[in-house]
């Protein structure tokens, strides 16, 4: 890792400054796209009090679920969190705090928090329990809350292809909030199935620009499904 | 009788437009996309970042990196197209969607829907339906009239947390089809065989019957 | 045009529907990647008293210029709009009103305009006489402003290939301003080089989905090249 | 001596440091690119869409279709990136730019710029210099010292309406290298042969001369 090069070579590196109490935002969805090893590598560390922005919190041993058996999360926020009997009774107990966030309000937070945008308005949870506390404002006779931005002191994104500036293409629908995430973190890690040469992605369908991404390293990914569902 | 899940779909199906992109929520409205009409082509979003959601695949088509809203295997069908979900979610919110069907717990006379949280029961979260419901227009909510113990589901007021507010406009039950105007729920349709009188007495919230009430026909 | 199939014949069915005093976003910046033979369809329709939104306003005699020569924009919303005599000498009369708005601001409205986003804040033009009657907000120690989206009744824009269903690529950066304005059209009208059947564009690598879609046309383009400059 | 464009050029190249991301505006700011230290890479951003941009074209890779944020004919180097206005300055409005250098009309104590407008003259537009300098934590201004009848650009408070309020910590002129510190430019190189009192003498605002101000060597 020098200069515009953003490869390293050991999960250790790729996570080098993390440390208690930080905020991490973690692309994926479901388990479609999560950065396996980046989080296993997490856990590997027992980093604790962990604030943790995701869509989904995985399954009980896979995803993010594993940081929750080490209890290294404190805060959650995501906008469904159902599929995991530890979280479940974590929350219950009070040991973790989960803050549930719109699917799109949370991708767009993300996005502003990458973008300079420290706050926007959206319909998007008006009159609901999401809007306590938020400003409600009228807009061309419609009513909308203020959403605030979301950054984090990491970002931990799963992509298909890199280069070595950190350039990202994402496959399929394994892409859903890693492009976002990518842009939200003060330090914006990669994990990618293949790295290629600066040149062999087309400039026009990069999804990540290098900008984005201070680390790039190569991983194997189990890429577990959660329902399996076949045609007749 | 009460509409079966099918034939829920099938009436839904029938508010589809040649054309339309369509949000489809999980359950009763998965089952729509099996009851397109004849002739006509419509394009299936998937709020995880997906629009032309194909059929489930094969066993051998089977991909990790290929999932819809519901976490299951698809496919994207000739003309599909792939995004992020902020994308994907300024499409919705945006109302760029010409149609969403969803599921809920209670609708009310304003158009509210309660469709994700009852107090005291673990709350796993709203995902995308409140923004499904505060991005389109065009919004039709598919429930049981009633609850398992008789209870109206369509409500004055809706009792649990809202997911949206004011923003619903039509609704398909298993007795009847409905539209939400002007402070009450105005019958359209019954299911066949299902009386005026059983949908009144299932109906808590304020209800016009119109002279007109057509008896649906599969 | 029917159903999905987003395909018209001609540039009159291209802008049917277009009248007097709509609002009608362009994208293209300078001259790169304007929707050449659109521009010249709105010339030929003779619709006046047109709001126009658009980086730049052409040169004289090409772009949107040729829309002066008969006057029909009353408003022009533009970053920078120095290329164009004419443009100067209608704005000195009075006869045409400009809005000048920051190149990221510009962009982030029609982004906005399309997202369903009402208004957000920006530090952009903080202090500055853009910021004259905005609010001006602090959101952790920093000062921004509020900015409203912007929407139009038809949005022209320039691809490069199109299918049947209006996903569209653009060719490098031709791309510029196209895909916002795409979004924020009631209206979207594409024209392009090549029309490819469904299935022929990469789904993770459209650029802009057939959703925003209404007409898609196949034209020919003159691309004149504002400044050629070539390394010794 | 007063630099000439090429030297100031020069002088700004040796901020650039090792895997930067640059944007570099019209004029002087451009030539920068011509002074990249050997053995360092940097990453040119052109806001109309493109990281990574290369030398001018040929005659025969002349491309319409690829120009850069000034209009002209570019090429993309091997690891470049095109995205839309809307990406571009999602990118600049972030902070995610290393540096940023642009020309002046004026530069004050507070690190107010004014770089676009001057009153009862035609206006043509701020384009992107807003968003670059609302954007970037690390700025570079480069200017002439003082304008043509010798009025000083580096002023109290600026008298032309501004591009930026308060962003704008570093100053190169043709005389003096600045940096802007609590309600004063601080002088911290002056050019080959010109002395600190001419620097003084042309210099508006408060100014603060250190003991230690370094004569650039070239």
């Amino acid at each position: 890792m020098a200069g515009l090069d953003k490869r390293v070579n050991t999960y250790e590196e790729a996570l080098a400054g993390l440390t208690d109490g930080m905020t991490v935002l973690a692309g994926g969805f479901g388990l479609c796209g999560i950065p396996e090893n980046l989080i296993a590598e997490i856990r590997r560390r027992r980093v604790k009090g962990l604030t943790v922005v995701s869509n989904n919190c995985g399954i009980d041993g896979f995803g993010l679920g594993v940081l929750l058996e080490e209890r290294q999360i404190r805060k959650m926020i995501a906008s469904y969190v159902g599929e995991n009997a530890l979280f479940e009774r974590q929350l219950l107990d009070g040991e973790l705090e989960v803050e549930l966030t719109p699917q799109g309000t949370l991708a767009e937070k993300l996005r502003a928090g990458g973008a300079g945008i420290p706050a926007f308005y959206t319909a998007t949870g008006y009159g609901t329990p999401v809007a306590e506390g938020k400003e409600v404002r009228e807009f061309r006779g419609r009513r909308y809350i203020l959403e605030e931005a979301i950054s984090g002191d990491f970002a931990i994104v799963k992509g298909w292809k890199a280069d070595h500036f950190g350039n990202v293409v994402y496959r399929h629908t394994a892409q859903n909030f890693n492009p976002v995430v990518a842009t939200a973190g003060r330090i914006t890690v990669v994990e990618v199935e293949e790295i290629v040469e600066p040149g062999e992605l087309e400039p026009s369908q990069i999804h990540t620009p290098g900008i984005y991404v201070d680390r790039v390293i190569l991983g194997h990914f189990e890429k577990r499904i959660e329902q399996r569902t076949v045609r007749a | 009788m009460a509409l079966s899940r099918e034939q829920m779909a099938r009436r839904v199906a029938r508010e589809l437009k040649d054309g339309y992109y369509v949000n489809l929520g999980i359950g009763i409205p998965t089952l729509v996309a099996n009851y397109v009409p004849e002739g006509m082509d419509v394009m299936l979003q998937s709020e995880n970042g997906l629009l032309g959601m194909g059929a489930f695949p094969s066993e051998a088509e089977i991909d990790a990196d290929m999932i819809n809203a519901g976490k299951q295997t698809v496919t994207a069908r000739p003309g599909a197209s792939i995004f992020s979900s902020a994308e994907s979610f300024a499409m919705i919110r945006g109302g760029h969607v010409d149609l969403t069907v969803l599921g809920a717990f209670e609708v009310d006379v304003e158009g509210n829907i309660a469709s994700w949280m009852i107090p005291g029961k673990l709350v796993k979260g709203m995902g995308g339906a409140m923004d499904l419901v505060a991005g389109a227009d065009n919004i039709i909510v598919t429930m049981t009239h009633a609850s398992k113990d008789g209870e109206s589901k369509l409500l004055q007021r809706c009792s649990l947390p809202l997911t949206g507010a004011g923003c619903i406009r039509r609704v398909l039950t298993d007795l009847a089809y409905l539209e939400i105007d002007n402070g009450a729920f105005v019958l359209r349709e019954r299911a066949p065989g299902v009386s005026v009188e059983e949908i009144v007495a299932r109906t808590a919230g304020r209800l016009i019957v119109p002279d007109d009430v057509v008896e649906m026909t599969f």
